[in-house]
């Protein structure tokens, strides 16, 4: 892929990033429910993978994500003390440093990944937050570094 | 009378929720009567918790979740208590159930109703602060989320009827008297907060920004008005300098006010403190009180962090008067210093923390329930007994007793609950009943054939989502063998829809696609097993509450989204596969360890239900820690107590005590532990089964380095100088006694206030001053913490002419001795330095826990410790006497310190727990749990390291060597193992690798 | 003089001390280093007769890290039962890093290893030579004095070791195993803590993205996938490694650069708070990629984050086996 | 010069607009300020053309219906008397109730059309010019109205007004007949909270503001100010923008 191209492709005004987001069951997809009874609108970008535990989120998925052409990838979970499995978040949160740490070494934009915080009772602070990430990776443009060649 | 295996909970807070729940799953039908439209009290109205900070909603509503849909609690709202008769084991109780008007079975609590209802009201659940409808909700998580009609307000206009789709509206619908026959009564209405008088003197109600506490805690909250930005209601700004008042309408004497002390507010104005400066780092607050009564476990240090961390300012004074500054709306606070200096200092905010009240219908429900009242209108208890009211049969549990906060809430309701087994255990599992279900259509092995559901949701999917068109998308998906639209797939007749296109077309997967599975999945996965499929072969897209709601100007894009989630779900679902979820038999016995009180208390429940117990005390005598106390402070006589306790457990056939006993070794997992304990004089081996283990171990009294004591006699230990109180007249002689508090708490060492030192401290001064009048009698302490309705002993103290002296953390007392008399040497914060000569120096040390006991017997159990070497429960707020590791409990000292009271409520409450699995013949595990692939496994260990269950241990696996292996009885399916398998050695059932593999891939 | 002198007393120690262990039969096998058939290179070698004392050797060619063979215990050195025998091991600082880790992720029984140590001289960056050899055959080399001498049919190239030692290996701190007498003979040290210095990395990570990207897609994209790395670290011991595995493949293995990136970048996150830094994996790229910067910001991250150094003792837990509710969360996303 | 008033007039096809032909057959004289648009009945009035009217520049609005009684679609001026009701309290807020009437002229009543039409011109020329019409409207007074005109035409508001004769005529959907003084309070209310809410949203389509600087605006408390934001927010239409320091300001969504 050339510069060229990439230019291109930001230029578009009408390009909108597919963004997946992994949300941990009892806080942050509850937050997003919330956010939904709430009304709170927010850019329709996101695509929801619900697992168990912020704890459950493999890098795996993360890369794969960005390999698969997910322009970007948001992972969420309690706040540190809040996790329902204890202590879940915690364990990935180290796991999540050094992944977006490494991700970021070998040049991936730091605002492809973006890991977050968000309980149950912040609707608002749900859709602040996938706001700013929406925009992020707007802002970044197309994730094009994955694409196969023959595509 | 025959006795009822049914019981009802009057009140559906926290309290009474976890009473439920405890019964209902101990098998007892359980009638939940909450007076209000949805359950969760108070809890649900806070935005955190502390000490934890934990966010209320975050760890309530999955609870209050599990409440709303168990099969044994049958939840009513909106009721009215008409009449009681009967007597325990048997009781009629009439309840008047007010109409909601609006059909509860058939409302999907969309809420399209109360956005168009014309009429507004103020919101009581955001305590005034927004405005609700006259068809509302009390709050967006609401359980059940039924919507109700609020009469008083409402004009009849009939637009709610109109717009819901569902037609679940029924102005006609009348109010419904029904008789319910129990075996036992928990009583749980909590507690009304003090409201201040129209005249008072801190302007509430005149001046804007004067609010209460529980009004700042909704504006703290992220649900709440502001969206949690700190804000002040004269014109929005955040209020840089906040004033928090304390004992508000507590510890008053002036009538306006109640006299006792409400327990909880310190603690819950330091947090919204934190919270707020949080929040806002610009709020700068002040907290203005008498005493700071941190005394429960980690308060301290909660408090110490708020100065240290979050710069809260404490001063120890009481307001008596604010003042508004016209024009800007600030409020000028007149206060004494201790020195004695008075100040005028202008604030932005001020919030009163205002005390707990009885209940307004405190005396309405003693009457109809034939219970007494104490002297302040709450339930009065029995002495020894906190949740027994004055009625057989009939409990009481929570802040309807006495202030308290939510973990000795939850204790009580589970004590309350473990009293009510002693009473119906024989009557277990005689009125629920087992659900009848076809057999399983076996699918292992055939290709999907996938249905998919899309839901109109009324309008409020189908008016922002082309719902035909995404209908029309997925059947164009792979393995997808039909799909249809509902205009409410939650409703009755649906259900009855997708059983017959299940036969229909032999569909083995199932997906609906309508609003979050949080709530609706266990219903649809009912419905699919009730038309023979496996419960798991079931998928769920969220594309109202995380779709069309949050999308709502974009029918397109949101139409885009709903087709991607159908899509990814219908991807995942080609990946599903049944999972049966184990069976583990259970033994039905318990061991204690632990023969104080609480260990025999606890033996003592589980022996009246007819259960097997082991109780293994380490000493020769059963008695522990209450042997030293002689009274409580209430006049409780402990001794007598004592004895006649262990006189029961000694007689009781189903306790077998081994005193002179050490557990040797521990194994196994819930329902099913093998121990080995030695015991005598001869060390004797003994073998045994058991299903649960109470862990009562106690804890011991501080021996004090400071002070002198151990080389002056005339310095003894508080407990020493209470069996001096009590055996000899010796005191007659002494002229003064000082009494010096917070010896070894408080400190660096010990950095936490042991409880009850203040308690004791005033109870034995009372008793010299009842022997001998003319003693003089000194406390020197740091903070009173007479919480409760032991304030009412502080009070008597000072009348009674004791002298109470504060003295500071940094400046403690210093004792000298000239010739043979003690002289205590003290710099008052008031009066300067004092020199105060004592006959008699009485040390209240605190309460410590031993380092290496507990250790031991903690690794043995695979459960953690804190700081202090106090065992750590599982969640501070909600499961305070259950560990992380399932089946084991905590109660009593070992616990933190507490009173003798509160140790025998945490043993009842630890056995009705315990009763949750020792009633059943066998535990069903959660089907998501985790799986190990031993092929794969390397048995690396970091899965174990990273579980919080303690469900992974390795194994000699006789192929593959050392393997992790899963306890399904203890797994969770939380996935924190299988995030950081290097090895993909494990997964998750029901979010395996492979299933969000599929979802995150084959993207348009 | 020079490291010629310095491996010759190695040499001695090593053979002194393994030879005390199997005669005293405190083990039952040495495993060590003896000279290549290649040309720079070494192999390793698996002693049970103390006759055969004079086959361990040492040199800066000595790139293994032996502790390769310990996790999964190769069948050499395991008794009839398929249960581990008593073991030596030559073991320079990063060797015995290796074992430590692995002692606590459970693959040795430390009871069952004797270290023997020694202060490591470091290993010769043997990609940088053979790529100014270039395709001329290599018939000998020798270590004289402070240089390393290559000799082929009608020439000879001296290479001065200060100039071609790895990267790695000239700041190495850990140059004996950090362990207790308990468990190793010869050299050792019982360290708690070292204090690395990551300029390099600190001055790569200013680089934007796109420089990040373009650097490594060019360092990267002449990896064939040959899984040498893999091959030869100490700590790399799963029965199927995550490249290999399939439901679901996660990663492709082609050698287009999105699977070469994955492979590198999952290769790294599973290192982290676990590479001990014995460079064997660059050692043995055979198309000289120069993996150790990729490693060396693995330790550069747990060294930051949680004051972590893998290897130093069998007790500590690596940080992914650990948490904190204090650890930094400065990555998060936040509200502005 | 004198000011000759610009004067709108609704009138309904089967009475009104009858009656004013029949002034025109009988050769009566009225002023000539007024413009007819003939409407079927008088309820078909929706409050917001009046609003409308007056914002473009209308010196006055007059709807003409039949009388009670004698509407030829039975009960469609009962409609019109309550919308224009509204349409009356709303513009009491701002001072322009005299600026608008309602009458009956029946299909026979040509002498009474022309009489109601030349009082209510008179009526107008001595109130003077509309302060928002002509070149330079009253930018205070065009926002309030055109407050007025979104917060009339919102659903809260047309629930009400439509169903007020049903609920406290006959009976609302408990059988009951709602009293009118509970009916007129929460009709107030809602009329005073509209108005007030929408004036902040089109004072927000200006500008960011924060709470204090809509309150001097406007001239509200700004603590009430504050309320209506907290309203506003929850459904949707305003968020929180930046701080100003220690002032949040807002926005319009």
């Amino acid at each position: 892929m050339t510069e060229t191209v990439l230019e291109e492709k930001k230029v578009d005004k009408n390009w909108e990033p597919k963004i997946v987001a992994f949300l941990c069951n009892w806080c942050s997809y509850a937050g997003a429910d919330l956010a939904g009874v709430s009304r709170i609108q927010y850019p329709p970008n996101i695509r929801i993978v619900r697992v168990p535990c912020s704890g459950r989120v493999n890098p795996y998925f993360i890369i794969k994500s960005l390999t698969d052409g997910w322009d970007g990838v948001v992972i969420s979970g309690c706040h540190p003390g809040d996790c329902h499995y204890i202590s879940g978040n915690l364990v990935a949160r180290r796991r999540f440093a050094i992944l977006k740490e490494l991700l970021e070494f070998f040049g991936i934009e730091p605002g492809r990944v973006n890991f977050m915080w968000a309980s149950a009772a912040e609707g608002e602070r749900f859709a602040v937050l996938i706001r700013k990430a929406t925009k992020i990776v707007k802002e970044l443009g197309p994730n094009t570094k994955f694409q196969r060649e023959w595509c | 009378m025959e006795k009822v295996g049914a019981v009802m909970v009057v009140g559906a807070g926290i309290g009474g929720s976890q009473s439920a729940l405890d019964l209902g799953d101990s098998g007892y039908k359980v009638y939940l009567i909450e007076s209000t439209t949805s359950i969760g009290g108070v809890m649900a109205q806070l935005d955190k918790t502390f000490p934890t900070n934990d966010c209320a909603m975050c760890i309530v509503s999955p609870k209050l979740v599990e409440t709303g849909r168990h099969q044994n609690i049958d939840l009513s709202i909106n009721c009215e208590i008409l009449n009681v008769s009967g007597e325990a084991g048997n009781f009629t109780v009439k309840v008047k159930k007010n109409s909601l008007y609006i059909n509860p079975d058939i409302c999907t609590g969309c809420g399209v109703c109360g956005r168009n209802c014309p009429v507004e009201a103020i919101d009581l659940f955001n305590e005034g602060l927004a405005r609700y409808h006259a068809t509302s909700v009390k709050y967006p998580q609401a359980v059940p989320l039924v919507y109700a009609i609020n009469k008083e307000y409402c004009i009849g206009c009939g637009v709610c009827a109109g717009v819901c789709k569902a037609k679940a509206v029924e102005y006609d619908r009348d109010d419904e008297i029904v008789d319910i026959n129990v075996g036992a009564i928990i009583l749980a209405p909590g507690f009304d907060e003090f409201v201040p008088q129209a005249a008072n003197k801190y302007g509430y109600g005149k001046f804007k920004n004067v609010v209460t506490s529980i009004e700042f805690e909704r504006i703290l909250s992220a649900s709440g008005p502001y969206a949690g930005k700190v804000l002040r209601p004269s014109d929005g700004d955040i209020p840089e300098k906040v004033a928090f008042l304390q004992c508000i309408g507590s510890r008053d004497y002036t009538g306006e006010g109640q006299p006792y002390c409400s327990s909880v507010c310190c603690m819950y104005t330091a947090k919204e403190a934190v919270i707020a400066h949080e929040h806002q780092h610009e709020v700068k607050p002040t907290i203005f009180s008498m005493d700071i009564r941190a005394y429960g476990k980690d308060f301290d240090k909660y408090i110490i962090k708020a100065q240290e961390e979050y710069g809260v300012r404490y001063i120890r004074s009481r307001i008596s008067s604010v003042t508004e500054i016209p024009e800007t709306k600030d409020l000028r606070l007149r206060y004494e210093t201790e020195d004695g200096k008075v100040i005028e200092e202008d604030f932005n905010m001020v919030v009163l923390s205002v005390g707990l009240n009885p209940p307004n219908d405190a005396k309405y429900l003693a009457e109809k329930f034939g219970i007494e009242l104490n002297e302040y209108s709450f339930a009065k208890t029995d002495i020894f007994n906190p949740v027994q009211t004055t009625k057989a049969g009939i409990f009481a549990c929570g802040a309807f007793s006495q202030p308290k906060d939510i973990p000795e809430t939850v204790t009580q309701a589970s004590a309350a609950a473990g009293c009510v087994n002693q009473l119906l255990y024989e009557k277990r599992g005689t009125l629920i009943t087992e659900k009848s279900l076809p057999p399983e259509i076996f699918v292992a092995g055939q290709p999907p054939r996938i249905g998919v559901f899309i839901c109109h949701c009324g309008i409020n999917i189908g008016g922002y989502v082309d719902v035909p068109e995404v209908t029309r998308y997925a059947k164009t998906l792979p393995n997808v063998v039909m799909s249809d639209r509902n205009l409410y797939t939650c409703s009755a007749d649906t259900q009855g829809i997708i059983k017959e296109k299940i036969e229909e077309f032999h569909l083995n997967r199932v997906i609906v696609a309508s609003c979050t599975p949080r709530t609706h999945e266990p219903l649809f996965q009912e419905t699919i097993r009730e038309a023979g499929l496996n419960r798991y072969l079931f998928q769920m897209a969220n594309i109202r509450d995380q779709c069309s709601w949050v999308h709502m100007k974009q029918p397109e894009q949101a139409t885009q989204k709903a087709k991607d989630l159908v899509r990814m779900a219908v991807n995942k679902a080609r990946q599903i596969a049944p999972i049966d979820r184990i069976k583990l038999p259970v033994t039905k016995k318990a061991l204690v360890i632990g023969g104080g009180i609480t260990g025999m208390v606890a033996a003592l429940n589980f022996a009246s239900q007819q259960i097997d117990t082991y109780l293994v005390e380490r000493e020769a005598e059963l008695g522990g820690f209450a042997k030293y106390i002689y009274h409580t402070l209430e006049g409780g006589d402990v001794q007598a107590y004592l004895k006649d306790l262990i006189n029961q457990v000694k007689s009781n056939k189903f306790i077998n005590v081994y005193t002179n006993a050490e557990l040797e070794e521990l194994n196994g997992y819930i329902g099913n532990f093998k121990s080995t304990v030695i015991y005598g004089e001869k060390n004797e081996r003994a073998e045994f089964d058991h299903g649960v283990v109470v862990v009562a171990t106690g804890a011991n009294e501080y021996k004090p380095k400071e002070y002198l004591y151990g080389q002056n006699e005339n310095v003894i230990l508080q407990s020493e100088f209470e069996e001096m109180l009590n055996t000899d007249s010796i005191i007659k002689n002494k002229k003064s006694v000082v009494m010096i508090q917070c010896v070894g708490s408080r400190n660096e060492e010990h950095p936490y206030c042991s409880k009850m030192c203040c308690a004791e401290a005033i109870k034995n001064a009372l008793l010299v001053k009842k022997i001998n009048p003319s003693t003089e009698v000194t406390i020197l302490f740091r903070d009173i913490r007479t919480y409760g309705f032991k304030e009412k002993y502080y009070r008597k103290a000072r009348e009674e002419g004791i002298i109470f002296i504060r003295y500071d953390e940094n400046s403690p007392p210093e004792i000298s001795t000239e010739n043979s008399s003690l002289n205590v040497n003290v710099n008052s914060v008031k009066a300067g330095n004092l020199s105060i000569p004592a006959d008699l120096l009485v040390l209240s040390a605190g309460i410590v826990a031993s380092h290496e006991d507990n250790e031991e017997l903690a690794k043995m159990l695979k459960v953690p410790l804190n700081d202090d070497n106090f065992y750590l429960e599982a969640h501070v707020k909600l499961r305070p006497v259950d560990f992380a590791t399932e089946g084991v409990f905590v109660a009593g000292l070992a616990h933190c310190p507490k009173t003798i009271e509160d140790s025998i409520s945490q043993a009842n409450a630890a056995v009705s727990r315990a009763c949750t699995i020792l009633s059943k013949d066998e535990i069903e595990a959660e089907g998501k749990t985790a799986v190990i692939d031993v092929a794969r496994c390397i048995g690396c260990g970091m899965c174990v390291e990273n579980c919080a269950y303690n469900a992974i241990e390795l194994i000699e696996d006789r192929r593959f060597g050392l393997v992790a292996s899963i306890n399904q009885a203890l797994c969770k399916g939380c996935g924190a193992c299988s995030g950081n398998c290097r090895c993909s050695a494990i997964d998750i059932l029901g979010f395996t690798a492979e299933q969000i593999y599929a979802m995150i891939t084959g993207r348009l | 003089m020079g490291i010629e002198q310095d491996n010759k007393e190695i040499i001695s120690s090593i053979r002194e001390n393994a030879k005390n262990l199997l005669s005293e039969n405190q083990v039952d096998v040495v495993i060590g280093y003896s000279e290549g058939t290649v040309p720079l290179s070494s192999t390793p070698i698996i002693i049970r007769r103390v006759e055969d004392i004079e086959k361990l050797t040492w040199n800066n060619l000595c790139y293994m890290n032996l502790a390769r063979y310990l996790a999964p215990l190769m069948p050499q050195l395991c008794d009839s039962e398929g249960k581990s025998l008593r073991i030596g091991i030559v073991a320079k600082g990063c060797v015995g890093r290796a074992i430590n880790l692995l002692a606590v992720e459970k693959q040795v029984d430390l009871d069952k290893i004797k270290m023997i140590g020694f202060n490591c001289n470091g290993i010769v960056n043997r990609s940088k030579i053979a790529l100014e050899i270039g395709e001329k055959e290599i018939l000998e080399v020798n270590i004289s004095g402070n240089e390393i001498i290559v000799k082929g049919r009608d020439w000879e190239k001296r290479f001065p070791y200060d100039q071609y030692i790895n990267e790695l290996c000239k700041v190495c701190q850990v140059k004996s195993p950090s362990s207790t007498e308990a468990n190793c003979v010869g050299e050792c040290q019982e360290l708690e803590t070292i204090n690395d210095e990551f300029s390099d990395i600190t001055e790569f990570e200013t680089k934007s993205a796109g420089e990040k990207w373009e650097y490594f897609k060019e360092i990267l994209q002449v990896c064939t996938l040959c899984y040498s790395c893999r091959q030869a670290c100490p700590v790399c011991y799963c029965n199927l490694c995550f490249v290999d595995q399939n439901k679901p493949v996660w990663f492709g293995k082609t050698t287009e650069y999105q699977d070469i990136f994955t492979f590198h970048l999952v290769r790294a996150q599973h290192l982290a708070g676990r590479c001990v830094a014995c460079g064997a994996c660059s050692s043995v790229c055979p198309v000289g990629i120069d993996l150790n910067f990729i490693t060396r910001k693995l330790e550069k991250i747990v060294k930051e984050r949680y004051n972590y150094t893998s290897g130093l003792n069998a007790e500590k837990v690596p940080p992914m086996m650990d948490f904190k509710m204090e650890d930094a969360q400065e990555f998060m996303l936040e509200e502005d | 010069m004198d000011f000759e008033p610009k004067i709108l007039g609704f009138l309904c096809n089967w009475c009104s607009y009858a009656g004013a032909d029949l002034a025109g057959v009988s050769r009566m004289q009225y002023p000539p300020n007024i413009r007819v648009i003939r409407v079927m009945c008088s309820g078909r009035i929706d409050p917001q053309f009046i609003f409308e009217a007056l914002r473009v520049g209308a010196d006055g609005v007059i709807v003409l219906g039949c009388h009670l009684g004698d509407c030829h679609y039975l009960e469609g001026n009962y409609e019109a008397e309550k919308k224009f009701d509204m349409v009356k309290r709303f513009l009491k807020l701002i001072n322009f109730d005299n600026r608008v009437r309602l009458d009956w002229v029946s299909a026979s009543e040509g002498a009474r059309y022309a009489q109601v039409i030349t009082e209510f011109t008179d009526h107008i020329k001595a109130l003077g010019p509309s302060p928002i019409g002509g070149d330079n409207p009253d930018k205070k007074i065009l926002n309030n109205l055109k407050a007025i005109e979104d917060a009339a035409s919102g659903d809260r508001m047309r629930a009400l007004v439509g169903r007020e004769r049903k609920i406290t005529e006959q009976e609302n959907v408990y059988g009951e007949q709602v009293d009118l003084e509970k009916f007129n309070k929460v009709f107030d209310s809602a009329i005073v909270e509209e108005y007030q809410r929408h004036r902040i949203l089109v004072s927000l389509e200006e500008d960011t503001k924060s709470i204090k600087s809509l309150a001097a605006e406007l001239e509200i408390d700004p603590s009430v100010v504050l309320e209506h934001i907290v309203c506003l927010k929850s459904r949707g239409q305003i968020d929180f923008g930046e701080f100003m320091g220690i002032t949040p300001m807002f926005f319009k969504m």
